[in-house]
């Protein structure tokens, strides 16, 4: 890929961004997301309203939050209160869309970042939910952004911290989360994916330019749905590309 | 309306309503006394070793960095903490003082995992993980907050979360539906940083609150430290505007800068290099040490830190804040 | 976790969170709308015959009088209630617009019980009183503003409150202690009055926040009055200044003394010759109407009203207004 | 009493006010209690701090408030947030003393203000519990201040709105309410009482100037403990007097 004009995550950020709706509200992770939100803001999207989960709420993103509850992702915001009333309004169903980033995703969309191996030992001991357990349970669609490999796409994840389809149709209800809810899509650095709303597994959607539907199956720790349609998602173009080499991200923390 | 699921981690602070009640009405003086203190004065009284200790808002955040730093600095030990932790918690674990945890996140945000975590939760050295959400922990000091045993939600349910956590799956009795109880959280000490406080503790903040009014309404000590100590008469002005009342407050440490290397909100940006710093540093156990003495058991105080620090780069920080809209 | 006791109270509002959320999907748009209009274009297109309605805070105190008159105005009718209220419930009750009642105090304050609660219950004219202490039911919205089912609280216990509220008690599993389960309260509409708003809805309030946060959070449709008219600019700069963001609001009214006769803290003071006039008035029930016909059906609409009360009588009530300490 | 320089309301205010406790926190209802509380902040309990249930707390009583959420309950006060922090604050036990009023109140102190006659077809609808069932519930001690005549103080009340020591000893605790709670005292027109420590049961503590033992019960619908010892409460000195006429209620809404 380092012929390309441009790097997978720079690839994968435009790919998510796309996937932005317009007029809606947003609940933005640390990192990628935070990305994929400014430019979304600055192209197809301006008037998404990103929540962060400390309290900042219709910020305006003139410059990129490091950390979902530093003074960026509350600047010229409508409000600005704290962690309760944002999970609270995510929680009464006013969060549309929930992105989220995790080290293992299986085939339900189940998120995890607590651990690797056993809990009470692990081999890894990864961050923990912080607030992505309750994205994942209250926003009503949330996309995951992920490297991706067999190592993050697994068959079952070592431990379930956010929730996706959990066993599969029902199983959210079942459980007691909220009507209507759950994953939507991956966006990973080799595909877009969505899930097959029979099965609630996870479908491959479109190919990123360049990318094979074999390297996408040999990096998927699980059976990928194929279905008979698969598109390509367009490259970055070169205005997406120059708001986030000059304006987004010019420190170059993430791209 | 009976119990479908408990989860299996330990309740690592039980709690007991009426003798928070019984806390709060014999050792909470309702009485205008002066708090102000310095961070040695305030830790040496009301940290001690053992207790169930908790920090707002995290490292890069309106923290108590200053605090965090002094609670290492006398020694304190075998802590049970609670929460997300950036930078902060990170010194804890690297300093070796933390043995329980109800994690919610510890990492480096931008920066990616926490290697001091790693190396105290594989090495055995925190003997428990009990697992919460970030809304979860903030309910369970809501829960205290309100002077209720629990608070119920829909977020943990139907996750390994829920099974590694100590909450308890409900029928709802009203509708019928399932929901997670989450137990009460009542901490021995909370440390809570801020824009504003008068002599008597009664505090302001500007920008988002994160979980501070919780906090400090669900702990039985609390050490406010402040950017700026204001006088009264300005507090009385605008008694909307604060968040935390004195009768609340134990100690007020004036601590300009108190939060470095993270920011304040239209005081002061985060010190990218400050931070930096530390996220290579702890990358290994050695450079985690080297980094805490000499930030932190080097400098007798956080006057020494900020010497240390150098008033320039604290300027430079001052340029990098997000201002009020003109 | 059984239940032992369950109030023989109506759930006059039942609740389906479900519900609630595809409402506040579906029908609550997070897009910046205009939404100002008058009193009578806001409650003819939100406020309908039999709806579940509250207002805050009460009568004498940042009340929207101006919406309470134009429901009477605009005939609706069988409305549930919530709430206690001074003066603006008593008017609903003269004017026999009221079914059921969720009810924590209704009376005149300093000049007694409400003669119009009287008559309205005693007659059978209301037809449910269920009963709630008045934390009981902003803890009833607060749960809905949560998004959960219920709260606990040791409130009711023991009385007879509990008996004649839905509440239901049960063993925490916690601790083993008997709690009260408080069911949420979703409003089919709520009126607020706010002290400046901008076109969009979002609503700044000065001075106590009464249960505006919570009822704001829980209801289906809400229509803010507001003295002032700001930009949005102005929002923007005191974000953390937004107690109802504009994502809640279905109306924005722009309403210069939308209290009166209450008072408007930091604005104006109350009008205690015209509450005295209803207190009087209302001792009888044709008074009560006679002062309905007065001031609700003889104008046109708020700003008729503001005319018979005269710009003097206004000027007084700026007179005697609190002021901030200088 | 006519030829008394004082009234019997005068007189309930300032055995009242001298109930205060300097440097507690007191929750404080509408009328009598608050011309009590404004008499005992300018004598002898300066540094008491008040607490209205709609959010105010700490005010400075410069002028009397007609209303337990208008402006003077926070004026110049430390916090002004809403009830539920203020009822939070009671329920998690920061508040000492919750003066009250009631249309009936019985002998184990439990007080009603719902109704006269049976709940679903009263004889007098009165105007409910408002905030006093929760003062009732949370505060360490209350404190009611009432009328005293034989239908005001009844064996049994109509409705338990606000509980007192509800069915005597033990009762509160078996109930669920906090551990501790209850009434301490009753100001009437007539007399100080308070309540034994054994039975739970009202008892005569202090006469109010003018008054008999006699009077008391005859005008108390219950058997009242009458202790040996029954003192006699001083009458309003010329400065509580002043205060009252002059300062807290010149425009005369109580006295």
């Amino acid at each position: 890929m380092s012929q390309l004009p441009y790097s997978k995550t720079e690839l994968m950020i435009c790919v998510a961004a796309r996937l932005f709706e317009d007029g809606t509200t947003c609940f933005i992770g640390t990192g990628i997301p935070m990305l994929a939100a400014m430019l979304a803001s600055k192209t197809t999207a301006p008037n998404i309203v990103p929540v962060f989960e400390f309290g900042g709420t219709g910020a305006m993103l003139e410059e990129l939050p490091l950390a979902v509850g530093e003074a960026r992702t509350f600047h010229k915001g409508v409000s600005a209160l704290g962690i309760c009333d944002t999970m609270e309004t995510a929680q009464r169903g006013f969060i549309d869309y929930g992105f989220l980033g995790g080290a293992q995703i299986d085939p339900y969309g189940n998120l995890n970042s607590v651990v690797i191996g056993e809990h009470d030992s692990p081999k890894a001991r990864l961050p923990g939910s912080g607030g992505g357990n309750d994205v994942g349970s209250h926003c009503w669609r949330t996309i995951a952004i992920m490297q991706h490999d067999a190592r993050r796409f697994v068959p079952k994840v070592d431990f379930v911290t956010t929730p996706g389809y959990l066993t599969g149709p029902g199983a959210r209800e079942a459980a007691g989360l909220p009507r209507g809810t759950g994953p939507m899509a991956v966006v990973s650095t080799l595909a877009l994916m969505d899930y097959d709303p029979e099965t609630c597994r996870m479908r491959l959607k479109a190919l990123h330019p360049g990318t094979s539907i074999d390297e996408v199956k040999a990096n998927t720790g699980f059976e990928l749905i194929i279905p008979e349609q698969v598109t390509v998602n367009d490259p970055p173009s070169e205005e997406e590309l120059r708001l986030l080499r000059e304006e987004i991200d010019r420190q170059r923390f993430y791209i | 309306m009976q119990i479908l699921e408990s989860g299996q981690g330990e309740l690592i602070q039980p709690f007991d309503l009426d003798e928070f009640r019984e806390w709060n009405r014999t050792r909470k003086s309702r009485k205008l006394t002066d708090k102000v203190m310095t961070e040695q004065e305030a830790i040496a009284q009301f940290v001690y070793d053992g207790c169930y200790i908790g920090t707002e808002l995290y490292g890069t955040v309106r923290c108590p960095m200053s605090l965090a730093r002094e609670v290492i600095r006398q020694g304190r030990k075998d802590l049970r903490v609670c929460g997300q932790g950036v930078l902060e918690l990170d010194l804890w674990l690297a300093a070796g003082i933390v043995k329980k945890l109800d994690i919610t996140y510890i990492g480096l945000e931008v920066y990616g995992t926490s290697a001091c975590l790693r190396r105290a939760v594989e090495s055995g050295q925190v003997e428990a993980c009990v697992e919460w959400s970030n809304a979860s922990i903030s309910w369970r000091m809501k829960a205290a907050a309100m002077g209720v045993p629990f608070l119920p939600t829909r977020s943990m349910l139907g996750t390994d979360m829920l099974k590694y956590s100590a909450a308890k799956v409900v029928e709802d009795p009203f509708t019928g539906t399932k929901v997670a109880l989450l137990p009460a959280l009542i901490l021995d000490v909370a440390l809570i940083h801020v824009h504003r406080a008068d002599r008597y503790g009664n505090c302001q903040i500007e920008g988002i609150s994160g979980f501070a009014l919780e906090m400090a309404r669900a702990c039985k000590r609390l050490i406010i430290s402040a950017e700026e100590i204001i006088s009264t008469d300005e507090i009385r002005k605008y008694p909307d505007r604060t968040v935390i009342p004195y009768y609340l407050v134990d100690a007020v440490v004036h601590a300009p800068y108190g939060s470095h290397p993270g920011e304040m909100a239209y005081l002061y940006g985060r010190d990218e290099d400050g931070i930096k710093e530390w996220v290579e540093m702890s990358k290994s156990a050695e450079g985690a040490q080297a980094y805490l003495q000499k930030y932190v058991y080097g400098p007798k105080d956080h006057a020494g830190y900020l010497e240390i620090i150098g008033s320039e780069r604290l300027a430079r920080c001052v340029d990098l804040r997000e201002r009020r809209q003109a």
